[in-house]
């Protein structure tokens, strides 16, 4: 059968970008979760222009404006479409630029984790023995501290802000990435193509970015997706345990953590809102990397 | 003619030395469990220039280790390498500095080339990074190099995946000549192959030899493959040279009783299995081969010296030489 | 004569549907296999054998199916059996042996659990009875002192072990039919050869039938009465392996023997055909190896049949080579 | 064996002292315990003793070198909070903690493995997609949100569960759980449930891939070309081969349930080590600090060893003497 | 009625030794089952506890007449030996991260008789009975127990109305009644206490019936709260204060305060005009209804209405952005400037809201204002020292502060006089306030034994520094409790909880 799972991949790749956008095209899960993915990135992108108001520019919110009601008119006559929240800030504004800092700092912790893991990853695999084991011990520590409390511990020592956010996100995630990226680089070394380029004496830092990076890093564009929404949901519990970013420029989990305080008094909105927003953003991710997966990998062997 | 390689006492093995863990187990008295496996073991052999020495035995018993020991993949552990009479790792850094001289074609060309690579690439990358051509060159270089394979130029700008297997074999021997070798070792380099593609690929390579002077080690556990295309062939079982001598001698007159065993099970169209088992038992075990001569246990004509005494490769005349203390005996 | 008629296959068709259309990798093959008959099959790799023997055992991967044709079994027609019925007669009246020992068997299950499930899915016999009878047939294909081996796991048998223990389990039910798709290829010569040894003493010994797929016409010649050659799905040509070998008449099988390089002097050039298997799914109009054929005319624009040639010998060419020469 | 297992415990000594070293030196660099501690009201001569006390008056690496020959006799310091020894505050709230993280990998096993397998087996069934959306939603929506949710619905809409703590508990065989008492049990169900929720999500995800793969293998086919009944196939040889992934997977994942525990624990104000430990980090109340991030690390160590074990008595392919490197 | 009362408590005490950690939680948990020698009412006024009166008998001595007839839970009858007793221990609980020493360093105990006690101070102190009321009396006989054994029960015997019946560390403390109290006996068989830290959640486990009170609820919760059958609220200001300070001195670089082209300028606080208008700019209201859901007062000072040390003088600031501006550009900044306000994160009641709201307020006056805020152990090393040489390194902070001893010149020695390390003065000035007046105000005020006297000292040294903006006060907390119906509470101006003050309607 082992003839069948090649003939699959094969005609996958035989058919290039164009036929993996057909299939994307064709699929309607893939279609939805992919219009609504871009939906989502461009109404983060264009906030400001969307926005009926700035929800981070300290002199147009008052907290005179708390908590109105959705569809209750502002003191400056805007109309809160969602309502407002505690400080008087427009929900529906502070969830698109809410939704900017969620996906800026998922986005980036997730690129700068890749960068790091795909390095020690790749170093690892190509140099096996000793440097694997010295790499891979340190991935073990990483991945046994609990990343909520690296977090913290990361938090509580440089301070709130997005930066920090998401260095401490990057660092609670690089190891997860080279463990995987080893794991495919492994495969693809024990390859023959990667004996080849040996035997053609090409230099270490050419095999290792030509040959194992390109190959190895498919596996890692489905994790990363998947590990981007994770980060997301990870920042919005940072939020709640008080870590997160500042509250004059809230992500969608501080939207939703300091909405909370209102559950019980009524004020739904304030939570709920960036609730549906968060799951709408992290579920079209997720299931968008789950048919990509499916696309790059139609049998799902290895 | 002069010996472009020669394998003088080699070895290699697979496995882990034991560390301070296994070390203090076993002082505690549990069982070593760190084994080496002796993939490679004191072969000696030579290969002339423009000779095809063809490289048969059962799975497993070395011969692709001791391809990548000429091809330089791999480092030996004892023993020499030499390429042109000059040794091929350096021992102190265990680095390979071989140069370009021995390339190796793999068996599966499915997984030989980077499948994100394109044609042109894969050909010119090496040597453009040695400095065998300018970049500029890459291109008319390439269309040289396939048209010595029989490709057209409309294949540089393709991926391997575009290919059929035996396109993408061509491909592989392409990419090795590009960096001028003087050796090809060639690892089961035809055996995915469907048979008349496997018939053009031996076609090419019998071409390029008469080309090019090349000198090949062909590994194959097809036997009829081998003994087209062989000048000398080698017999190896568990790590071993058990026979070499030229192919006819060979063929026609094997002397080592797994030589012969191994040649009257090759299924032909017009021989009929015959009713006797030529070999008794399964390939032991290459992490704790046999004492003495290591094809013991399953040769029919095993004498009682044979467990304890290891027999050496020994001439028998005119290039042909063979380890058995049974053969030696007769004489 | 009719009663020893084993299987039956008229027009079988097996599709797997594919974005550029049904892909058929099986089309029109008419089959017989008589008790105690050795048929091979070869062909290049990906002409339809492997799924011919699957459509026989129902056990083709969804979404394709078999979608046309008919297959009867011991008189019956078998063709729209449901799961049940499949679950019934698999592995108890038809075995199945697969391309690769190494994968064939649960590598977390003991070899005895693997043998013994195979008896109890059939009979109702209790366990020790059912080791009994697995014993034997391990015994019967040469593994000796069964009792430990039973209790090893796949990991622990070298490539040769697990394949006989396959055929082994094939065995237990006395099934009337193997279907053995390339169980050597994986295999060293030697042990190849000890395999070929063990079929073709069963079939001898307990008059089974055996379909025997490979794309080495050198074992097939070692154990098949007689050989059918496919290509891209379609038999291209049936008859006694003896006349077959000698004197093929379809320009794919002759063409096939030349490149073998036993067939050639040494150190010569070998013959091969040109050209590589078309795509399945878009198949020329006519004969399917006119592209590559020598010998293609116009004629071959239209697809021939499968005729005999002589009573033990038929070609699906529309100017077979003996005529010609 | 015994190479293996000395050879994990060098290195996780290895380990535990490089973490020592990094946690030690991340904490003196957050703040100062003394701000923490201290009233404001109190007299610089005050504020100097309690320094003094706790040693925080030292160079950094001679409070560390306190540290480390202290944790070799096992005293890994007196929390600065409580004035007793970290290590005895974390023996006392952990049963709590593990009774949550057990209860919660159960249910992610009861209900993840039987959906997942279903998904996998149906890949393109109506449930299967509930399924999956469902396993996005939980690996979506933030634990903190959803078990707030779930107070809100089923305490205090709905008043069938107690919104917090730890129930009572029962000594039986010498544990003492609230899994004995159904007043423990009511408390446990939410916190379990909330916990749980992303690991169901996960080992639905493992399982259905698993499953996926598994039935592609040729083993799965062999077994159906014995006739095996699809019941058995699934529990003889669908069952063994995906339990050893997830197996290992949730090995892992259960130290990260341990230490996950903490949002959940400080949501539902359940008695384990959790809330001491953010409390702690609050504080800087570093041996506590310190204490718990070895002792996961060394939790850690732990399970991977055992995990590796266990792998090795599931799959009889691994040798262990191949791991570690 | 006798029966079993169940409470959620927003945190757990530290230990159940009374004098392991002077802090708040911990004192108010002894109160249960330990009596001082003087107790401190609802709002801080000092009360008879152990000791039934006090008097100075001359300008460095204190006498106090103990209450007769006492039991501690163990039986042992209560003497002035077992005050001395209590002193020789509080003052020297080995690893106590914040020790009782402050109250009885300084002074000698002088038994006169069983039940008459004296306490004489180098110099004239009229603060002892204050002191007093702040450390727990334990019975002589376990003058040399440890910490743990006092968290284990085998110690912890007191005089108080309630007994210590188990403490699960994390997870609930048991109290029982006291029968032979010498005062109100408590109610409830058994009071059973849970720490419950979030605040939804504590309100969601009254609101489910799983608690029976609990105490701080969440402003937010609270309309709910209240407007639910069968559940009622209890409210009252507390002494909690919540304040900014702003640097007045411009020792050092400060890049908290900025030209709007991001340029380092002088701390414009040392202009009393940019102080004033930073205190109109804040709508104080607009907190209290907005943010805090009307659980805070608008204050002008320390302390709350009838307090101790209350100056009816001081009204908070009214909002008044116009003014503001108006002072401002008097000052010279008629186009503001930039600057980041600092403050903890979860350590007071809306912390992070409010500042972000005085945030928005300044802003509103041209102030570009930024909000930092980081969890508060952070947060504190750096509001003391996080400057260069250890120095405060806000400009402008917001922090929080609870009289604890109901002692007035408190704040005004921690917070408002010149910090001198040396003789305990200032340790809390944070922005470099510095007026000698006042400075003679309040040692003045400290030395005199008459409190009286010196409490009128204490309001004038308050208003001076007050009109001066030695600090911007926000607001006090107010705090708040819920119980199901049926239940009261007797509340004050302290907002920890006092469970025997818990009782049946
Ligand atoms: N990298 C390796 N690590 C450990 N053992 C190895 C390694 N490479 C080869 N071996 C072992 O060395 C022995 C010889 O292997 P080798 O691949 O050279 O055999 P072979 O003759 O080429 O077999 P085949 O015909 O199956 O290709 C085998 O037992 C194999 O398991
Ligand atoms: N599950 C499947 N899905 C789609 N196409 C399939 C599937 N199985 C087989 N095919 C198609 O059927 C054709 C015949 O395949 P089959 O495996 O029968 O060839 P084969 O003759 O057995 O080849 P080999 O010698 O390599 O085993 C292949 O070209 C393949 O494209
Ligand atoms: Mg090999
Ligand atoms: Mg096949």
């Amino acid at each position: 059968m082992s003839n069948l799972k090649a003939i699959s991949a094969l005609r996958l790749r035989n058919e290039g970008i164009f036929k993996t956008m057909q299939a994307v095209l064709s699929k309607p899960t893939t279609l939805i979760s992919g219009f609504l993915l871009i939906l989502i990135v461009a109404s983060a992108i264009f906030a400001p222009l969307i926005a009926p108001t700035n929800p981070y520019d300290l002199s147009t919110v008052s907290i005179m404006d708390g908590r109105l009601a959705p569809g209750e008119e502002m003191f400056d006559g805007t109309i809160a479409w969602l309502g407002t929240d505690g400080a008087g800030r427009d929900v529906l504004s502070s969830i698109l630029y809410g939704l900017r800092t969620s996906l800026t700092v998922a986005i980036s912790s997730a690129l700068i984790a890749l960068a790091i893991g795909l390095s020690v990853g790749l170093t690892s695999a190509f140099y096996g023995g000793r440097i694997d084991a010295f790499l891979m011990r340190v991935v073990d520590i990483q991945l046994s501290f609990p990343a909520i409390l690296v977090a913290l511990v990361l938090l509580a020592l440089l301070g709130k802000g997005i930066d920090k956010v998401i260095i401490a996100l990057a660092i609670v995630q690089w190891a997860l990435y080279a463990r995987t990226v080893r794991a495919a680089a492994m495969v693809e070394r024990r390859k023959e193509y990667f004996e080849a380029a040996t035997c053609l004496e090409l230099s270490n830092a050419r095999i290792i970015w030509k040959h194992l990076l390109p190959n190895s890093v498919s596996s890692l564009i489905v994790l990363a997706t998947l590990q981007t929404a994770h980060s997301i949901s990870i920042e919005a519990t940072l939020s709640f345990l008080g870590v997160g970013v500042p509250i004059t420029e809230p992500s969608l989990g501080s939207l939703i953590s300091n909405g909370f305080d209102y559950i019980l008094s009524g004020a739904y909105w304030i939570t709920f809102f960036p609730g549906i927003m968060l799951l709408a953003t992290v579920a079209a991710i997720n299931i968008f990397g789950d048919q990509l997966r499916a696309i790059i990998n139609p049998r799902l062997s290895k | 003619m002069p010996q472009v390689i020669e394998l003088k006492s080699v070895c290699r093995s697979f496995g882990k030395k034991p560390d301070l863990a296994d070390r203090i187990a076993t002082a505690f008295g549990a069982k070593s469990t760190a084994k080496l496996l002796r993939a490679v073991d004191g072969v000696d052999l030579a290969i002339e220039q423009g000779e095809v020495l063809g490289l048969v035995g059962e799975s497993g018993c070395g011969k692709s280790t001791l391809g990548r020991l000429v091809a330089g993949i791999l480092p030996h552990d004892s023993g020499d390498v030499l390429f042109n009479g000059k040794p091929m790792v350096d021992k102190t850094s265990q680095k390979i500095g071989k140069g370009l001289g021995v390339q190796m074609i793999f068996q599966n060309p499915a997984a030989a080339l980077d499948p994100r690579q394109r044609i042109l690439d894969a050909i010119t990358e090496a040597p453009i990074a040695h400095g065998l051509i300018q970049r500029s060159q890459a291109r008319s270089f390439a269309i040289e190099a396939l048209d010595r394979v029989g490709l057209r130029e409309d294949a540089l700008d393709r991926y391997p995946h575009q290919f059929s297997g035996g396109q993408r074999q061509r491909i592989c021997i392409a990419r090795a000549l590009a960096v001028n070798p003087e050796v090809v070792v060639c690892d089961e380099s035809v055996a995915s192959l469907d048979v008349s593609i496997q018939a053009q690929i031996i076609n090419l390579f019998l071409d390029l030899r008469d080309s090019l002077n090349l000198s090949y080690l062909f590994i194959s556990h097809d036997i009829s493959v081998v003994e087209h295309v062989s000048d000398r062939i080698a017999v190896m079982y568990l790590g071993q040279i058990v026979e070499i001598a030229r192919a006819s001698d060979l063929l026609e007159n094997p002397l080592h009783p797994y030589t012969q065993a191994l040649l009257s099970e090759v299924p032909t169209l017009d021989q009929t299995l015959s009713e006797e088992h030529a070999l008794e038992g399964e390939l032991p075990s290459p992490l704790s081969p046999p004492s003495g001569c290591r094809f013991h246990p399953r040769c029919p004509i095993a004498m009682e010296e044979c467990r304890s005494l290891a027999p050496r490769l020994e001439s028998q005349g005119s290039g042909h030489r063979v380890s058995c203390l049974a053969i030696r005996k007769e004489i | 004569m009719n009663q020893l008629k084993l299987l039956s296959i008229q027009g079988l068709r097996t599709e797997f549907p594919t974005p550029d259309g049904p892909l058929a990798a099986v089309s029109g093959v008419d089959l017989e296999v008589t008790r105690g008959d050795v048929l091979g099959i070869v062909g290049e790799s990906g002409s339809g054998k492997t799924v011919l023997g699957l459509s026989i055992m129902g056990l083709v991967d969804r979404p394709g199916r078999v979608t046309a044709g008919r297959i009867a079994f011991g008189g019956t027609e078998i063709t729209n059996y449901s799961e049940a019925q499949w679950q019934g007669l698999r592995g108890n009246r038809i075995a199945m042996i697969f391309q690769d020992p190494t994968t064939s068997l649960n590598p977390v299950q003991r070899i005895g659990v693997q043998m013994i499930e195979a008896i109890q899915a059939h009979r109702d016999v209790s366990t020790d009875a059912a080791r009994q009878i697995v014993r034997e047939a391990m015994v019967r294909v040469g593994i000796n002192s069964p009792d430990e081996r039973l209790e090893a796991y796949p990991h622990q048998f070298s490539g040769g072990m697990r394949q006989r223990v396959v055929i082994a389990t094939a065995l237990l039910n006395e099934p009337d039919l193997i279907i053995a798709d390339e169980p050597t290829t994986a295999l060293d010569v030697t042990v190849q050869a000890q395999i070929l040894r063990d079929m073709r003493r069963l079939c001898r010994d307990t008059g089974m039938a055996l379909i025997w797929v490979s794309h080495d016409l050198g074992v097939v010649a070692q154990i098949a009465h007689r050989v059918a050659v496919m290509y891209a799905g379609r038999i291209v040509e049936q008859g006694a392996t003896e006349v077959m070998l000698k004197s093929p008449s379809h320009p794919y099988t002759a063409g096939l023997m030349a490149s073998m390089p036993a067939n050639a002097p040494r150190g010569q050039r070998l013959v091969s055909i040109p050209g590589g298997l078309p795509q399945l799914s878009n198949l020329p109009k006519g004969c399917s190896f006119a592209p590559r054929c020598a010998h293609a005319t116009t004629a071959c624009d239209v697809l021939p049949e499968l005729s005999p040639t002589s009573p033990d010998h038929a070609v699906r060419c529309v100017s077979p080579l003996q005529e010609r020469s | 064996m015994l190479a293996f297992i000395l050879r994990r415990v060098m290195q996780s000594v290895v380990v535990l002292f490089v973490m020592s070293l990094i946690v030690f030196s991340m904490i003196n660099l957050v703040g100062d315990p003394v701000d923490m501690l201290v009233n404001p009201e109190s007299l610089p001569e005050e504020i100097d003793r309690v320094r003094r006390d706790f040693g925080l008056d030292q160079p950094a690496y001679v409070q560390y070198w306190k540290f480390l020959t202290g944790a070799l006799a096992g005293d890994l310091g007196n929390s600065f909070i409580f004035g007793r020894p970290a290590l005895a505050l974390m023996v006392e709230r952990f049963p709590a903690t593990l009774e949550l993280a057990t209860s919660a990998l159960i249910i992610a096993i009861t209900v993840g493995l039987p959906l997942g397998i279903y998904a996998g087996l149906r890949p393109n069934g109506w449930g299967t997609r509930i399924i999956m959306g469902g396993s996005v939603l939980g690996i979506s929506v933030p634990t903190f949100w959803l078990g707030l949710m779930m107070i809100i619905v089923f305490s205090v809409i709905l008043g069938w569960l107690p919104v917090s703590g730890r129930g009572e508990t029962a000594v039986f065989l010498g544990i003492e759980s609230s899994l004995f008492t159904l007043d423990g049990l009511k408390h446990l169900i939410l916190p379990a449930t909330n916990l749980a929720l992303f690991k169901i999500a996960m080992v639905i995800r493992l399982t259905r891939a698993g499953t996926e793969e598994v039935m592609a293998q040729d083993y799965i086919k062999f077994a159906r070309a014995k006739g095996l009944s699809s019941k058995r196939i699934v529990r003889a040889h669908l069952l063994p081969n995906i339990l050893i992934p997830i197996i290992t997977v949730l090995g892992i994942e259960f130290g990260t349930l341990i230490a996950f525990a903490t949002v959940t624990e400080s949501i539902f104000a359940w008695p384990g080590l959790g809330k001491l430990v953010i409390d702690a980090i609050v504080n800087l109340d570093r041996p506590i600090v310190v204490a718990y991030l070895l002792f996961v690390v060394a939790l850690f160590l732990v399970l991977n060893l055992v995990v590796d074990i266990i792998y090795a008595v599931l799959d009889p392919r691994v040798r262990l003497q191949g791991e570690g490197g | 009625s006798a029966q079993d009362l169940k409470v959620a408590l927003a945190a757990e005490p530290t230990s159940m030794d009374p004098h392991y950690q002077n802090l708040t939680i911990n004192n108010s948990m002894a109160t249960q089952v330990y009596d001082a020698l003087v107790l401190q009412d609802v709002n801080q006024k000092l009360v008879p506890g152990l000791a039934q009166s006090w008097k100075p008998v001359n300008d460095t001595t204190w006498e106090f007449k103990l209450r007769s007839g006492v039991t501690f839970h163990n039986g042992a009858a209560f003497t002035a030996e077992d005050v001395v007793a209590t002193m020789q221990r509080a003052a020297n609980v080995p690893n106590s991260p914040s020790s009782f020493a402050t109250f009885i360093k300084g002074k000698s105990f002088e038994i006169v008789d069983d039940l008459t006690l004296r306490i004489s101070t180098e110099k004239p102190y009229p603060f002892t009975p204050n002191d007093m009321s702040r450390v727990a009396i334990i019975d002589s006989a376990f003058v040399n127990a440890t910490t743990e054994d006092f968290n284990t029960g085998a110690a912890s015997f007191g005089t108080g109305p309630l007994t210590l019946s188990k403490w699960l560390p994390g997870d609930v403390i048991e109290l029982a009644r006291n029968d032979g109290y010498w005062g109100a006996i408590a109610e409830w068989d058994n009071v059973i206490v849970r720490v419950i830290g979030d605040g939804t959640t504590r309100s969601a486990a009254l609101i489910a019936g799983d608690v029976d009170f609990i105490e701080r609820v969440g402003p937010a919760d609270l309309p709910n709260l209240e407007s639910r059958e069968g559940i009622s609220v209890f409210k009252s200001v507390s002494n909690r204060l919540l304040y900014i300070t702003l640097h007045l001195t411009d020792d050092q670089i400060r890049p908290f305060v900025t030209d709007h082209e991001g340029n380092n300028i002088a701390s414009p606080f040392q202009d009393i005009r940019v102080r004033k208008a930073v205190s109109l700019a804040i709508n104080r209201k607009a907190i209290a209804d907005r943010v805090m859901d009307g659980l805070s007062k608008p204050a002008g000072q320390f302390s709350p209405e009838g307090y101790i040390g209350y100056s009816v003088n001081l009204k908070p600031d009214e909002y008044d952005p116009d003014r503001a501006k108006e002072l401002l550009a008097e000052a010279g900044f008629a186009d503001g400037f930039k600057l980041t306000v600092h403050g903890p994160a979860g350590r007071y009641s809306n912390d992070t809201r409010i500042l972000e709201a005085i945030a928005q307020m300044l802003s509103r006056i041209g102030i570009d204002t930024t909000v930092e805020t980081m969890p508060a152990s952070v947060f504190f090393k750096r509001f003391a020292r996080g400057g260069p040489d250890k120095t405060p390194e806000f400009t402008v902070a917001m922090s929080g502060y609870a009289n604890g001893s109901g002692e007035p010149s408190h704040p005004l020695r921690i917070f408002i006089h010149t910090k001198q390390k040396e003789r305990g003065y200032g340790p809390g000035n944070r922005n470099g306030y510095s007026n000698a007046k006042v400075d003679g105000l309040i040692e003045s005020g400290r030395a005199s034994m008459d409190i009286t006297i010196g409490e009128k000292l204490f309001i004038e040294a308050t208003e001076i520094a007050m009109q001066e903006y030695a600090l911007v006060p926000i607001h006090h907390e107010i705090a708040t409790w819920a119980a199901r119906d049926g239940i009261a509470y007797k509340h004050g101006a302290l907002d920890s909880t006092f469970i025997h003050n818990i009782r049946s309607k």
